[in-house]
């Protein structure tokens, strides 16, 4: 029963808002394992799904949902420490709120019916928003306020895109139910038109809540405000499971033939996602919200390599994988940074290298692998995409891309060594503590290691999501 | 056998031009003037003292006059003085020559900065400067001479079937090569207009004032060095500007050092009715060469 | 092949035996120069092993599934490993006590470890034989050298060269692999073998921009910016094999690239030569203008550099305009000089590293006089300046010659090639005397005359192994200036398995490696019977030590010597318009003048067209475009629906 | 038949002008529910045979209880709260709202004529309407400062989407179980927001947007 993937945080979530703090806390790291494991099997073994019309274990689907589960494993105890330095007062709902989060992507992830795709995006922002709220401070009102509302546009507008996209299926004539599955199969027959104007919206509304630029406005609020276990999932889990959205229509329209057509929107977007990352980068003042810049602009970076297919796409997904492991990495250790200087504020921070040295190495190890050095994950993919760029013949859009990732890096760099190396101006608050730095070090690891040696059945999912469109790696 | 012969002629009588110079000076200011071995003299008078040495100074010091001398003398075992075969000639050679003067120049300057002394470090810096313009002026020579007979050897360039002469067929050119390598000379040999031998006043000067503290046996090295060193140019242009060789040997030899002799004269001339320009305006005077020779070289655009 | 993947280990287990063994500094520090030296030296039998063999070694295999990782050992690969097996032992025994503060146990630990990796990855970009492998060894290099030059983090200076290097380094790879992508279009193979299929344009556009990733590297001008504020920054043995031995990394880059393209066009070979002449000309005279040791040499650097592409690009000239014996000798004299200028800069940036660690002074004009108390640094540095000269009988000589040989052979040309080899004489012939004038300045200023500076007084030889070190490597100087003909026979081997230039033998070489030998080793003896006659001559003379004649002046302090500034005044201002220089002096007044004060500036031309030309309307431009995030929900809002309707009318 | 749906689809756009130009929020939470009951209303006037169902009966019961009830109750508790009467200075004024409104109405019809769907009669209008309330939705989330305005426009804009749904596409791909967890989302949204709101109004003592600009770069 597939279905149990989602169900079981969903029920653990609800269950967790009753509970003592204690008991939530062991909740919440137990019902992370229980969902790998059920990942696990759903990705490894026949798992069949109960409503075969809604849910199914498409490949695109699982590896979210993989990525997704495993960086929760390793978020769910570091917000436990986590949590424990806030004192917070509404810790239950917190950890119910990751639960039900967790719960709801991972329905995002095996959804098969559009519609019901919809409800559970639009049911990950409803249950996150506790998640940015937690702090209650009037920014993080404001963030919430933003990300609730932004996020409920664009989505709206997701679900006006699956209109128009029955729309076409009904203009052709074809009648077949309503899954992404069957309109695979009958993409060719299917309203050209209506069906760009229906993938319009979708990357408009998907494109809102995976925070493309222009419509990225909410995530550098919510991103900051939002304690670092949550920033982490939602940059490293929830940017995915909305791109998941875009990728599946864009699979629609190659198979349509109009894959030209998407394929410069998606160039086009990401493009744009990365310059105005860079220019806000650039002179960042908050750490915090340099972070969530570059989620922006490694969710352009994927959407560019969708673009571009071909061995480009085989990159994008490499770097889906990796900018959710070092992304999360980033912000857990920023989450350290904030307990132990006390601010955001890059100019307030300093001597990390002293006064944080584990975090610092985390930190900079992030930041090294997020610029795409080796031996980080995001190396290969951007080397794929950028490669794919060129021999895909996209010159200028490669060049951009260039430009871009070089303005991303200058803007980075610069806030990194300054918070590492600068002088320090205070003493810290909180300490370091081994707990809360093994979470950001495990999930470096694991890029690492995927960079150099990946396990056959991911290779071989990633090659399953991307063979339906084409993208080929040989070569 | 031979090669032998000429190189140690050449050594023996390099010393005795520069008296010439001398001679020409004082016959031009009315005077009698030292006699024509005054070279040896000093030398002698040189080599029997002791030295006094700065208390600035290290074994630098001492490698200075060492070097630059053995550096000349290296650049006359090259040279195919009267059409005789130097002793060493191979494709390439001039490079190495000028790049062996270039350490004797090396060692000069450094030798002058180990005294701490302000003067000398001045008159350093102005030879590592014209020095650099004079280098690049040669070595556009080199390349006429190449474009003109393929060569890149002192005795290629002489000898052989088509030696470069101002009475072959680009006569013209090296007119302008001539004038440019004199200008050269000048400048290397630390002569008027650029640098004053004679000056007594330490501001002014570029040589003479790097090897104000040497003295002794050191100091007739480095005399003995200047002295083959201007040796070697003078030989150069000799040889352009000197007829066809002779079938006699001797001849050709007598023919070849007379044609120096007025080479010599001629500097002293020049000495005698130019002043020292303006230390500012050396570069130019140095410039104007290299634009001799490049102009020849563009010119053999046209010919060959 | 598996002799060098033992080498390898051996080196990574270097780096990381440090990080184990931190505790105990002294053991970690053993333990990384003996496995490091361990290492290198199996890299060299490995190198010696592949020599004889007529045909490349290969090795591949499958990464990530479904790329592969293929390496291989060629002849131009045999010309670049040496330097790298060669100098990395040596810098790493200079390390041992040069990073001696205890305090810094863990930090010298990781620098060990950065080091090692360093060396490892540069010995990967030299054999990579596709472009994943070549990414991946070229990305490892950016890193660990990132982070070498990180090692004095607290200092501003640091951190900023340290990011300018991240940004040209990360840049240029990015340009590097877009290169990689464009060669892969027609063909869709990322084997370095199925380069040459590629289009002409194609293979135009991406040699132009490996150009330029690969300049960056090299520090060619104008892409040099980040290198004058790296090697300072760094400590110098990171210097010394960053200068020496790294940036030669971009050299075999474009070196690879062209041959892999196996398309002779002329525009590629002019553009080299002509970088090459830009960079070594006006690499030494901003040398000439600096007044930091290290930055000078760091300039110096850019200038050797430019020969190295001056000796290539006549080598491509020689190729474009089919005159093999010229490539030959050009491309030979690059490789040499490679060789060459690792050994001397090295060597120059250790003894840079001595004064550093001993007197603490950065600035030539505070120092003076130390060839007194510090023999071994000094006499090796001079040794290293007549080297990094080109003056006989040091081996710089040697590569230079082979190269003026090259430029020679190019005069036979007609047309630009013809004005190209002569530009090419000419500024070889000016860097020549303006290197000798830069090198005079500090081995005259620094070492000799008297002290500026108290603290010049103090200075003392370093620990053992630095001097070991400096010593070595002076030796290998000389060494290779009077025995150069398994050298320039080393050159030419480079050229082995190169297609274009496989028909030339070394016979082309006729007795030219032989002739330079003997020249050589007949100046130095005449020279030892010179010293031999001036002890003869000396014999039983009176020999007193004074003051320097001060010309009259009695009162000398050490104050009045010449400073560096002022010895290279008149030279750089001769490049007015292509140096920058500000000079502020309140000039004289009144009977009485009070206290005046002179300073000059002189700026990178290249760092203002940067700043001016990108840095600055860069920054503007995204200030300006800050307004996009607002705070106003509303006009998010509006955002998304004017895209919306954007859209749809395109549509 | 036809005249009921007209006029169903009539009230939904005076519904859409009346918010447009009306300043006072009790009012606009009122007018929120007419429109919500009318939209739930539509598709059983439009093919009643096909639509009632066992399931859609029940559906449709549902989804008037929300639209109609439940969530202008959730913002009608809200406004309680937050005593706020009136918008007071909306970016775009009252009369030019209108005048925006009129607009959209044109729009509406143009683009449903542009599309070229060869409609039936009440479809286009129903296609105008739904256009128009999706626009008008936007609109006063982009022109109102109050973030409860808001919340009214992002409602408008679901009832919107909802009727273009109806409109364009087939009934056969109606599944009210799916229907029915896009309205729960629905529900559930307005519950976050209106809880969010009641936090603003206690942080800031207001709920104009104008508080809700700290975060910007």
């Amino acid at each position: 029963m597939l279905e149990a993937v989602f169900c079981l945080p969903l029920f653990a979530g609800l269950i967790a808002f009753l509970l003592p703090v204690k008991l939530g806390r062991g909740v919440l790291v137990v019902g992370a394992l229980l969902h790998l494991q059920l990942t696990l099997l759903a990705w490894l073994s026949d798992f069949p799904p109960l409503l075969p019309g809604y849910f199914s274990t498409a490949p695109a689907g699982i590896l979210v949902l993989l990525v997704t589960s495993f960086i929760f494993v390793f978020i769910a105890p570091y917000s436990i420490f986590y949590m424990r330095e806030q004192e917070m007062q509404s810790e239950p709902i917190f950890i119910g709120s990751m639960l039900l989060f967790l719960g709801t992507m991972s329905m995002a992830a095996l959804a098969e019916h559009p519609i019901v795709f919809w409800i559970a995006i639009e049911a990950t922002t409803l249950v996150s928003a506790p998640l940015i709220f937690v702090n209650r401070s009037k920014k993080a009102l404001e963030a919430t306020w933003k990300y609730v509302l932004i996020c409920s546009v664009g989505i709206a507008l997701a679900l006006l895109g699956f209109f128009f996209i029955t729309l076409s299926m009904d203009r052709a004539g074809i009648d077949v139910p309503l899954t992404f599955s069957s309109l695979n199969t009958a993409a060719k027959h299917l309203d050209p038109l209506w069906l760009k104007i229906g993938f319009i919206f979708v990357i408009i509304g998907f494109g809102t809540k995976m925070g493309l630029a222009p419509m990225h406005t909410w995530l550098p609020d919510a991103h900051s405000e939002a304690p670092s276990p949550a920033s982490a999932l939602l940059s490293g889990a929830l940017l995915n499971c909305a791109f998941l959205g875009i990728f599946k229509v864009h699979t629609l329209m190659v198979l349509a033939g109009l894959g030209d057509f998407s394929g410069s929107l998606l160039i086009g977007f990401g493009l744009f996602s990365i310059l105005v990352a860079g220019i806000f980068i650039l002179k960042q003042p908050d750490y915090k919200r340099m972070l969530a810049y570059s989620s922006i602009e490694n969710m352009g970076v994927i959407a560019f390599g969708v673009g571009i297919g071909g061995m480009a796409l085989y990159g994008a997904m490499l770097h889906l994988i990796h900018h959710s492991l070092l992304k999360s990495s980033l912000f857990l250790s920023a989450g350290n940074l904030l307990l132990g200087f006390g601010s955001k504020i890059v100019a307030q921070c300093g001597g990390m290298t002293r006064l944080l040295p584990r975090t610092f190495v985390s930190f900079f190890a992030g930041f090294l692998g997020i610029s795409g050095l080796p031996p980080f994950g995001v190396f290969v993919s951007e080397l794929l995409i950028l490669i794919g760029a060129f021999k895909a013949g996209h010159p200028v859009a490669g060049g951009l891309f260039i430009a871009s990732l070089a303005l991303v890096v200058a803007g980075f760099a610069r806030i990194v060594t300054s918070m590492s190396f600068g002088p320090s101006r205070q003493e810290i608050l909180v300490p370091e503590q081994t707990l809360r730095i093994v979470s950001p070090f495990a999930l470096l690891l694991t890029s690492a290691v995927l960079c150099v040696w990946m396990p056959e059945p991911l290779h071989q999912i990633i090659i399953n999501t991307i063979a339906v469109i084409g993208g080929t790696i040989h070569g | 056998m031979e090669s032998v012969v000429s190189f140690g002629l050449a050594l023996l009588l390099a010393p005795l031009f520069p008296g010439v110079i001398l001679k020409t000076k004082a016959l031009f200011a009315g005077k009698q003037g030292p006699p024509l071995l005054i070279k040896y003299f000093t030398l002698i008078k040189l080599l029997r003292k002791g030295s006094v040495y700065s208390a600035s100074t290290t074994f630098v010091f001492r490698l200075g006059p060492l070097i630059s001398c053995a550096a000349a003398i290296m650049a006359l075992l090259f040279f195919p003085f009267a059409g005789t075969a130097p002793l060493i000639a191979f494709h390439g050679d001039v490079i190495m020559v000028f790049y062996l003067l270039g350490l004797g120049r090396f060692f000069t300057i450094v030798a002058a900065l180990d005294t701490a002394s302000p003067f000398e470090g001045m008159g350093a810096a102005r030879e590592a400067f014209f020095s650099t313009l004079a280098e690049a002026a040669i070595f556009v020579v080199l390349i006429l001479f190449f474009r003109m007979n393929g060569a890149l050897s002192l005795a290629a360039y002489f000898s052989g079937s088509q030696p470069i002469s101002i009475i072959g067929s680009q006569g013209a050119l090296l007119l302008l090569v001539i004038v440019a390598l004199f200008m050269i000379l000048l400048t290397e040999n630390s002569r008027v207009p650029v640098d004053d031998p004679a000056t007594h006043l330490e501001l002014t000067m570029i040589h003479e004032v790097m090897i104000l503290d040497h003295s002794g046996p050191d100091l007739a090295l480095i005399e003995l060095g200047a002295f083959y060193k201007l040796f070697f140019y003078a030989s150069f242009i000799a040889c352009l500007i000197k007829p066809p060789p002779l079938a006699d040997p001797v001849a050709n030899t007598l023919l070849f050092y007379g044609v120096i002799m007025l080479l010599y004269m001629v500097v002293g001339v020049v000495e005698s009715i130019m002043a020292r320009l303006k230390m500012d305006l050396v570069p130019k005077y140095i410039l104007t060469a290299f634009a001799l020779v490049f102009f020849a070289v563009i010119l053999t655009l046209e010919i060959v | 092949m598996d002799i060098l993947f033992a080498a390898l280990l051996l080196v990574l287990a270097g780096g990381l035996a440090p990080l184990a063994l931190h505790r105990w500094l002294s053991a970690a520090k053993v333990a990384h120069v003996s496995l490091v030296a361990a290492g290198c030296l199996t890299g060299l039998y490995g190198v010696y092993a592949a020599w004889g063999q007529s045909t490349p070694v290969l090795f591949s295999c499958p990464w990530l599934h479904s790329l592969t990782w293929s390496l291989s050992l060629d002849s131009l690969a045999t010309a670049f490993l040496p330097p790298i097996f060669l100098l990395a032992p040596v810098i790493a025994l200079y390390s041992y006590d040069y990073l001696d503060a205890v305090e810094h146990a863990w930090r010298t630990a990781v620098n060990h470890f950065f080091f090692s990796l360093l060396v490892a990855a540069m010995v990967l970009v030299t054999l990579a034989d596709n472009m994943a492998a070549f990414a991946l060894a070229w990305e490892l290099m950016s890193l660990s050298s990132y982070a070498l030059v990180l090692y004095d983090y607290e200092r501003e200076e640091t951190q900023r060269a340290a990011h300018l290097y991240l940004l040209f380094t990360q840049t240029g790879a990015l340009l590097v692999f877009a290169a990689f992508g464009l060669l892969a279009q027609s063909t869709g193979s990322l084997a370095f073998a199925q380069i040459q299929l590629a289009p002409q344009a194609a293979k135009t556009a991406a040699f132009f921009l490996a150009l330029i990733g690969f300049g960056s590297k090299a520090g060619v001008f104008p892409l040099h910016i980040w290198l004058p504020h790296a090697h300072p920054a760094a400590p110098s043995h990171v210097s010394a094999l960053m200068s020496g031995v790294m940036i030669k990394m971009g050299v075999y880059g474009i070196l690879r690239l062209y041959f892999l393209l196996n398309d002779f066009n002329p525009l590629f070979a002019r553009t080299v030569l002509v970088l090459g002449m830009v960079s070594g000309v006006l690499g030494v005279v901003y040398a000439l203008s600096k007044r930091e040791i290290k930055r000078l040499l760091a300039y110096s650097s850019i200038e050797n550099i430019g020969v190295i592409f001056i000796g290539c690009g006549l080598g491509m000239v020689g190729l474009s305009s089919g005159n093999r014996i010229m490539a030959a000798f050009g491309f030979a004299g690059g490789l040499l000089h490679v060789l060459n200028h690792a050994l001397f800069k090295s060597l120059l940036f250790m003894g840079a590293g001595a004064i550093l660690h001993t007197v603490g002074a950065r600035k030539m004009d505070q120092l003076g006089g130390l060839m007194k108390t510090m023999p071994v640094t000094g006499r090796t540095f001079l040794a290293g300046s007549v080297a990094i000269s080109g003056l006989p009988p040091f081996n710089g000589f040697v590569s230079e010659f082979l190269i003026y040989y090259a430029a020679f052979q190019g005069l036979g040309l007609q047309g630009p090639d013809f004005l190209l080899s002569m530009a090419a004489i000419i500024a070889l012939a000016l860097i020549g005397g303006l290197a000798a004038g830069c090198f005079t300045k500090v081995v005259g200023i620094v070492f000799l005359g008297e002290p500026r500076r108290e603290h010049a007084h103090a200075a003392t030889d370093p620990g053992p192994t630095m001097g070991a070190a400096m010593t070595l490597l002076a030796v290998a100087c000389l060494g290779i200036g009077l025995w150069p003909e398994p050298f320039i026979r080393f050159a030419f081997a480079g050229l082995r398995d190169l297609a274009p230039l496989a028909a030339v033998s070394a016979d082309v070489l006729g007795a030219v490696p032989h002739n330079l030998a003997v020249i050589a080793r007949v100046f130095v003896g005449l020279l030892l019977a010179l010293t031999a006659l001036r002890r003869l001559l000396y014999r039983g003379k009176p020999v007193s030590q004074n003051t320097t004649w001060g010309c009259g002046f009695t009162q000398a302090t050490s104050r009045i010597q010449y400073t560096g500034a002022s010895y290279s005044l008149s030279i750089v201002d001769f490049h007015r318009p292509f140096i920058k220089t500000t000079t502020k002096f309140a000039a004289l007044v009144r009977i009485f003048p009070g206290a005046t004060q002179y300073s000059r500036k002189v700026e990178d031309l290249a760092e203002i067209g940067l700043h001016r030309l990108l840095v600055r309307p860069v920054l503007k431009i995204a200030d300006k475009l800050r307004w996009i995030q607002h705070g106003h929900i509303q006009l998010y809002i509006g955002y998304i629906v004017f895209t919306i309707a954007a859209l749809l009318l395109v549509v | 038949m036809i005249n009921s749906i007209d006029l169903i689809l009539v009230l939904i756009l005076l519904a859409v002008l009346l918010s447009l130009g009306s300043s006072r929020m009790m009012a606009l939470i009122k007018i929120m529910a007419l429109q919500g009951a009318m939209v739930s209303l539509v598709p059983i006037f439009i093919e009643p045979q096909a639509r009632l169902s066992n399931g859609g009966i029940l559906f449709f019961q549902l989804m008037l209880l929300i639209k109609a009830v439940l969530i202008p109750g959730l913002l009608y508790m809200a406004l309680n709260r937050i005593a706020i009467k009136r918008e007071v200075e909306p970016l775009i004024g009252y009369h030019a709202s209108l005048l925006v409104g009129l607009g959209l109405v044109m729009l509406s019809a143009y683009i449903t004529r542009r599309m070229g769907l060869s409609l039936p009669g009440d479809y286009a209008l129903l296609l105008i309407t739904a256009i128009t309330t999706t626009g008008g939705g936007l609109f006063l989330m982009m022109s109102r400062t109050k973030a409860i305005t808001q919340v009214i426009g992002y409602l408008m804009l679901e009832n919107g989407i909802y009727l273009v749904g109806t409109a364009l596409t087939k009934h056969t791909h109606n599944i009210y179980l799916v229907e029915f967890g896009v309205l729960l989302d629905l529900l559930a949204g307005v519950m976050i927001m209106g809880i969010i709101l009641h936090n603003i109004n206690r942080a800031f003592d207001d709920v104009d947007t104008a508080y809700l600009e700290q975060l910007k770069d």
